[in-house]
């Protein structure tokens, strides 16, 4: 990666009609043009697909995503609890949490949205505990205030927890963490390990 | 190891991550180590290394800009003129000359963190107690240090003779006024450690300043100054209070026999170490002015929170501190 | 932040059903006040107020600075009355709730305005320098009526209180320490009390000294000030349902009354606290008699 | 001599004392566990406010500092974790002060261990469980060199330093403040001094430092209050159960601390 | 005077005191400060940003002072110094209502020591106009609709401030406008727009701050970036451009212009022009930093280092 083609914001990148729209991107007049500063990076329209012959062109962000966006994947921690949803902060976005946030954008996953299955029979507090790391993902921006997840999905669901006593747990089943110093066994629902 | 995201999302995180979402264990994992080193890459005892630069401020009579780490603070010493006949309640005759400065309030400390130094801070707020707590302690180091001299911030007349004094009687000298120093500290960047920075650019301001030479003028009644450089005088410190400060992580819980704790002081700690450490030291010692000079005294041991920091611990500390001492004197003697 | 707990409908009803047949809860009649307790700190000016479990505190501090420029010849006179929460969770701290403001406006008006303390007495070099006394009112515990309890609490403290004595050569002021030399009373003009009068029924209820439940269950209320001397300081009332202007004049009377009581305590008390600060001394005696004269 | 200590002197907070010393007076009141604002809101833990209160005037910064430090100190004895998402919140008043002047510091600096020992007095009172007993002392190092526990007013003002530092039962320093112009071995002289009086004070835990170095123990004072304070708690228990309206938000975990309201070593 | 102490601070003396007042003596007459540059000609900008890791970006502006060694201890004149940060975008505050674009708010407040008086640290008028001035300018360049209830704050602290005139005349009772303000403004632009970039929030493009003036001296020639100091100004003006895109996104005019305010405003542009290249090149300097600082690290986490790089796996 020498020297690679760095654009600045306003900076004229190609005519729109040539150019597909990427992310860093925006239209002015007829011209493409970058609104944040980094590499350019053009993808090659795939040849199967016949709709979009031009090259899509975007700004690779240096920082990294910034704000959660629907079907973005996140990580982050149980807050408060009550029977009908789950507070949470997220933490970090990406499947592995690729990006951290520097403030932790508030959240709620309600308890329709727990589990995939048997919706009518989940409980939020067999669920998760405060302060459980928990994998979800954004299903919609919400109200003025939080975001809503899910964590309808095997791979999503509580990653990390700490027992009663204060111990790291381990998942022994789907639907169970265990204290492995005191062998107790606490409900919650577990995001499948890989 | 951050790619592995097409097997579908396992439970390796990044550093970043992984000190986001579980930060005592983070921590943990890195002092538990075989070979500890901090997650900033220092070892337990070692301080960031400050940079001192003086007197890039026009407006002030003194000024520092100190960094230590990502924790820079700014600081300015302006002095303003006190009338002795202004002062509603002159001290009284018993008061002790080294607490003058104190009696009279002749120097006003101010720290300020509403800078926007970190996402914490936001202006237009109060000082918050945290940004109130440090201008107290500041204060309370110049003030029981007592390393600014009276006499420095007296502005002395000396009264023509009149009939009715006794021929063979010397002179009369009244104090007509007292400089003030203002020390304006403003945080400029946050991440950890605010006490030990801002006294350091207070004391490096301090050192720094220069008031011009001032005089009683019976006619116009009020306090000239002159503007000429050659007859202005640097305050001199007599002593050099220097912090040094310490956060305790421990893995003490209410929930836990009191044995299986462990416990690990860090030095100078950061943003990230100081959100896990309920409990901290401060020594601040005091010294001569220069480096080697004088000996060495303890003005201050501060320490709150937690139960790990006994006498062992604190006198590690002190010893700790002592080196940092000489190695801040040194910093500053350089320049 | 907590609220002060509402009481529910049934203690409300009960409430008023017991006044509508001539009883309160704790058996009182209408116009008796709980037990009035008075006590001196060992310093000048610390007033210790009870009245049943509701209990203010109050401490007078005297500090020479500069006059105001508009008031070269009077000296300041602050009140300062802080709520916090060791007298209620529902006060926080820093933030005013309309009880502190109702509370601050009321001494105001009944004590500063009134020119209960002659603040001209103060002035010590016109234009230069003065005494500011600072009367800091601290509510400890809160069972209703914190005006009553505020304003006897403040009038007692402030004629406890003794300033420092001065001297004045020239421009020059000494001011002595309370040990060089014996410190001086305040002049105060006259002893005004607040006497709130709580009312249910459109009146036709009227109590003294409401407890914290009986002002919850209270329609509204009448604060009058008064001095021994029957002179009217302020009246206020708050909002409610109006009621019967006569009634005001039946407060007036009442008012009186109480305050001729609670001035009877403060003398009593004051009295108590001198001669026990110098017992048997000929001075204590004199300066006791000559009060009696004055009074 | 330990201090004067009346217990629960106010009604509506859920605790109180008055404690005094020849040098202050302080009446503290803790209210908690109560309902805690959003932005305060630990979701693991009680939030512990201290609000320190002058007799006269209005706080300042040093008042800032003091609440600070004490609410650092408190928070790592009181079983925090017990209440989640709710403030415990104690204020200190003081009513009575030195009756000379001291500089600044060396006023806080004796003012904190009657604050510490107010609050911890208190917070019993309040049946606030706490994880140990520890209580706070004060003292000097005069002039010519000598360690003076619980000084006068006047040794205080003419002082080379102070200390104010508490320790808990079992002897873990929990607060340390000194200040003035001290060298090593004058600390650590204090420090040992200040600890056995502090434990003395907790009572017989510490039988072994009792007698040593023939220094006269001062009494057990906090473990005499504590334990009349027991007495009392039981006797009244019956009468406090009856008590009229219950608050808005008392866990059911809270009331119980009710009955544990003794810590745990000075049982 | 004791009723207005903020007990939230440490307090002036209860006496009050003044600032010092300097006698006039022959030794130490102090002359005004000439332009040595051409009238065409800018300052000397250092720009850089990052400076505060903790903030979402930020940046750093300094006009370097003339290098004139001090005769007397009353500075003749003091140039810019000042920082940005910014935070976000971040989620909105708990009573905010929804808002489906990036909420911008500006703060600006002048540090105590930034000026010849000693300035409070409550922020006052003219702070606030600032604020309102430069979120004016940064409106239009952020593309808000990216950022959904989320909030951005631009936080700047002026740590030194342009004069607002020859500061000997203002004391002999001259006139006293407030020029060293458009100064500020211009500088805040600029340093705002490199923290924005910084930040990687979406801009149109990036936009600069410019000043010219009038001055009495040289008879309807304008000058660009006056230093007050050095000149009798009739008429100022400043602007936020946009050279991408020829726009002008906040424009602030005071004075006498007469028929001059169009050649005024031409100038302010091509003074905004001039800062731009700084501007331009500080963020490119910085991005590619960022590019370097990546890479590096992404070829750290492969060589999984000592203890730094601590997995943590799952067993079950």
């Amino acid at each position: 990666m020498s020297g690679p083609n760095i654009a600045l914001p306003g900076q004229i990148l190609g005519a729109s009609s040539s150019n597909e729209l990427g992310s860093g991107t925006h239209l002015h007049n007829d011209q493409l043009c970058a609104s944040i500063s980094g590499p350019i990076l053009t993808s090659k329209p795939s040849n199967s697909s016949k709709t979009s012959k031009a090259p899509k062109l975007s700004i690779s962000r240096t920082t990294g995503n910034l704000l959660p966006e629907v079907g973005t994947t996140i990580l982050g921690k149980i807050t408060r609890t009550n029977p009908r949803q789950a507070n949470i902060s997220i933490l970090a976005l990406g499947p592995t949490g690729e990006h951290v946030c520097r403030d932790p954008f508030p959240a709620i996953i309600r308890q329709q949205d727990i589990r995939a299955t048997e919706i009518d029979k989940v409980k939020v507090a067999e669920s998760f505990r405060v302060g459980d790391v928990v994998r979800a993902v954004v299903i919609s921006l919400g109200d003025e205030r939080s975001y809503y997840l899910s964590t309808a999905k095997n791979e999503l669901g509580v990653v990390m927890a700490v027992s009663e006593w204060g111990n790291q747990m381990v998942p022994v089943s789907w639907r169970e963490f265990m204290d492995e110093s005191t062998g107790a066994r606490e409900a919650r629902k577990v995001a499948k390990p890989v | 190891m951050a790619n592995d995201a097409e097997t579908g999302p396992g439970l390796t995180f990044p550093q970043d991550t992984f000190a986001k979402l579980t930060p005592r264990p983070y921590l943990l994992a890195h002092l538990k180590h075989k070979t500890p080193v901090r997650p900033n890459g220092r070892q337990q005892n070692e301080f960031r290394q400050p940079t001192i630069n003086t007197g890039s401020l026009t407006h002030s009579n003194g000024s520092a800009v100190v960094r230590v780490g990502d924790t820079a603070v700014v600081c300015g010493v302006r002095g303003e003129i006190l009338l002795a006949s202004d002062i509603p309640h002159p001290p009284s005759d018993d008061l002790e000359e080294q607490d003058l400065v104190e009696e009279l309030g002749l120097v006003v400390p101010n720290l300020e963190l509403s800078t926007g130094c970190s996402p914490a801070h936001i202006p237009g707020n109060p000082p918050t107690s945290l940004a109130q707590s440090l201008s107290y302690r500041i204060s309370a180091v110049l003030h029981d240090s007592h390393c600014i001299n009276p006499d420095d911030l007296r502005i002395n007349y000396t009264e023509p003779k009149t009939e009715d004094d006794l021929p063979d009687e010397p002179p009369k000298e009244v104090t007509k006024a007292y400089w003030t120093l203002y020390i304006d500290i403003l945080c400029l960047a946050l991440d950890g450690n605010a006490f030990d920075a801002a006294l350091l650019a207070v004391t490096a301001a301090l050192r720094d300043t220069t008031l011009p030479k001032a005089w009683w003028d019976p006619d116009r009644e009020s306090i000239l100054c002159s503007p000429v450089v050659s007859d202005s005088r640097s305050l001199r410190l007599s002593t050099m209070p220097v912090a040094s400060s310490f956060a305790v992580f421990s893995t003490a819980s209410h929930l836990k026999k009191r044995e299986e704790a462990q416990s690990w002081i860090l030095a100078d700690a950061d943003g990230f170490e100081e959100e896990l450490c309920d409990e901290t030291l401060t020594v601040v010692l005091n010294s001569g002015p220069s480096t080697g000079s004088g000996t060495t005294s303890i003005l201050k041991i501060e320490k709150t929170g937690g139960t790990y920091i006994g006498k062992d611990v604190t006198d590690l500390c002190v010893r700790q501190a002592s080196k940092r001492t000489s190695d801040i004197k040194t910093a500053l003697g350089n320049r | 932040m907590p609220r002060e707990a509402d009481p529910s409908n049934n203690e409300r009803e009960f409430v008023l059903s017991a006044l509508r047949e001539n009883v309160r809860l704790d058996g009182r009649a209408f116009d008796q006040f709980r037990d009035v307790d008075l006590a001196f700190g060992e310093e000048y000016g610390a007033a210790d107020v009870r009245i049943g479990k509701t209990r203010v505190m109050v401490k007078i501090s005297a500090e020479v600075v500069t006059p105001y420029a508009d008031r070269k010849f009077d000296g300041i006179f602050t009140i300062s009355t802080e709520l916090s929460p060791i007298a209620s969770p529902a006060f926080e701290v820093g933030r005013q709730d309309q009880t502190e403001i109702l509370l601050s406006r009321l001494l105001e008006k009944t004590i500063r305005r009134s020119g209960a303390l002659d603040t001209e007495s103060l002035c010590i070099i016109a234009g230069q320098k003065c005494f500011h006394i600072r009367a800091d009112v601290h509510v400890l515990d809160y069972d209703g009526n914190i005006a009553d309890a505020s304003c006897l609490a403040l009038v007692a403290a402030l004629m406890h209180f003794r300033r420092p004595d001065v001297e004045v050569h020239g421009e020059d002021v000494t001011v002595f320490g309370l040990r060089e030399r014996e410190p001086i009373k305040l002049q105060m003009q006259h002893q005004p009390f607040c006497i709130t009068t709580s009312y249910f029924d459109g009146g036709e209820v009227m109590l003294h000294d409401a407890s914290l439940l009986e002002e919850q269950c209270r329609e509204g209320e009448v604060i009058i000030s008064i001095n021994r001397f029957g002179e009217v300081c302020q009246i206020s009332k708050y909002g409610g349902p109006p009621i019967d202007g006569l009634s005001i004049l039946t407060c007036t009377n009442m008012a009186l009354e109480k305050a001729k009581m609670l001035d009877k305590v403060v003398k009593a008390k004051l009295e108590e606290d001198e001669k026990k600060r110098d017992k048997g001394g000929l001075m204590a005696e004199l300066r006791a008699d000559n009060e009696r004269e004055q009074g | 001599m330990g201090p004067d200590v009346v217990n629960h002197p106010l009604s509506r907070a859920d605790g109180s004392t008055v404690l005094s010393n020849g040098l202050y007076t302080v009446i503290a009141g803790v209210n908690g566990p109560i309902e805690v604002q959003r932005r305060d809101e630990l979701p693991e833990e009680a939030a512990i406010e201290v609000n320190v209160r002058p007799a006269s005037g209005v706080g300042g910064i040093c008042e800032r500092w003091m609440e600070t430090v004490l609410q650092s100190a408190l928070k790592s004895i009181m079983l925090v974790h017990m209440f989640p998402r709710t403030l415990i919140q104690i204020t200190m008043q003081i009513t009575k002060e030195p009756s000379i002047k001291l500089r600044r510091s060396l006023y806080d600096f004796a003012l904190m261990p009657t604050l510490f020992n107010a609050a911890i007095t208190c917070l019993v009172d309040g049946g606030l469980p706490l994880a140990t007993t520890s209580t706070a002392a004060l003292a000097i190092i005069s002039p010519d060199d000598q360690v003076v526990l619980d000084p006068q007013e006047k040794e205080i003002a003419s002082c080379k330093s102070i200390h104010a530092m508490a320790f808990s039962a079992n002897g873990d320093q929990i607060l340390t403040q000194s200040s003035g112009d001290l060298n090593h071995e004058d600390w650590g002289k204090v420090a040992d001094m200040l600890k056995q009086a502090c434990i003395a004070a907790i009572g017989p835990a510490g039988e072994d430092t009792a007698m040593s170095n023939g220094v006269v123990q001062p009494e057990p004072w906090l473990r005499q209050h504590l334990e009349d304070e027991a007495k009392s708690a039981v006797r009244g228990k019956v009468k406090i159960e009856a008590q009229g309206r219950s608050r808005e938000i008392r866990s059911s975990s809270a009331a119980n601390s009710k009955d544990e309201n003794q810590p745990d070593s000075a049982t | 005077m004791a009723m207005l102490a903020d007990r939230r601070r440490m307090n002036a003396p209860p006496g009050g005191t003044s600032p010092p007042v300097f006698a006039s003596l022959p030794e130490a007459k102090l002359t005004k400060p000439i332009r040595t540059r051409n009238p065409d000609e800018h300052r000397k900008i250092f720009l850089r940003t990052g400076v505060v890791p903790s903030a979402s970006g930020s940046a750093y502006y300094e006009i370097s002072p003339s290098n004139t060694p001090r005769q007397t201890l009353v500075p003749s004149s003091s140039s810019l110094k000042i920082t940005c940060t910014v935070h976000g975008p971040r989620p909105l505050p708990r009573n905010a209502a929804f808002s489906s674009n990036l909420l911008l708010t500006t703060h600006v407040k002048f540090a105590p020591f930034a000026t010849r008086q000693r300035r409070g640290y409550v922020r006052d008028s003219s702070e606030r106009d600032l604020g309102v001035h430069l979120e004016t300018a940064l409106r239009g360049v952020v593309i808000g609709d990216r950022w959904p209830k989320s909030g951005c704050e631009v936080v700047i602290t002026v740590l030194e401030g342009e004069e607002d005139g020859w500061w000997a005349d203002a004391e002999e009772g001259g006139k006293a406008g407030s020029w060293g303000m458009m100064n500020v403004l211009a500088g805040c632009i600029t340093v705002a727009s490199a923290a924005i970039a910084d930040a990687g929030v979406d801009c149109v493009d990036l936009v600069s701050g410019g000043v010219a003036a009038l001055t009495a001296e040289r008879n309807g020639e304008g000058v660009l970036d006056p230093c007050p100091s050095e000149h009798d100004i009739k008429a100022a003006c400043v602007v936020g451009y946009l050279q991408s895109r020829d726009e002008v996104t906040e424009m602030w005019m005071k004075g006498d212009a007469g028929s001059g305010s169009e050649a005024l405003i031409d100038n302010a542009v091509k003074a905004a022009v001039l800062t731009r290249t700084v501007l331009a090149e500080a963020v490119k300097e910085a991005t590619e930093m960022k590019i370097g600082k990546t890479s590096e690290a992404a070829v750290e986490t492969t060589n999984t280092g000592k203890g730094k790089t601590k997995d943590i796996q799952m067993t079950g």
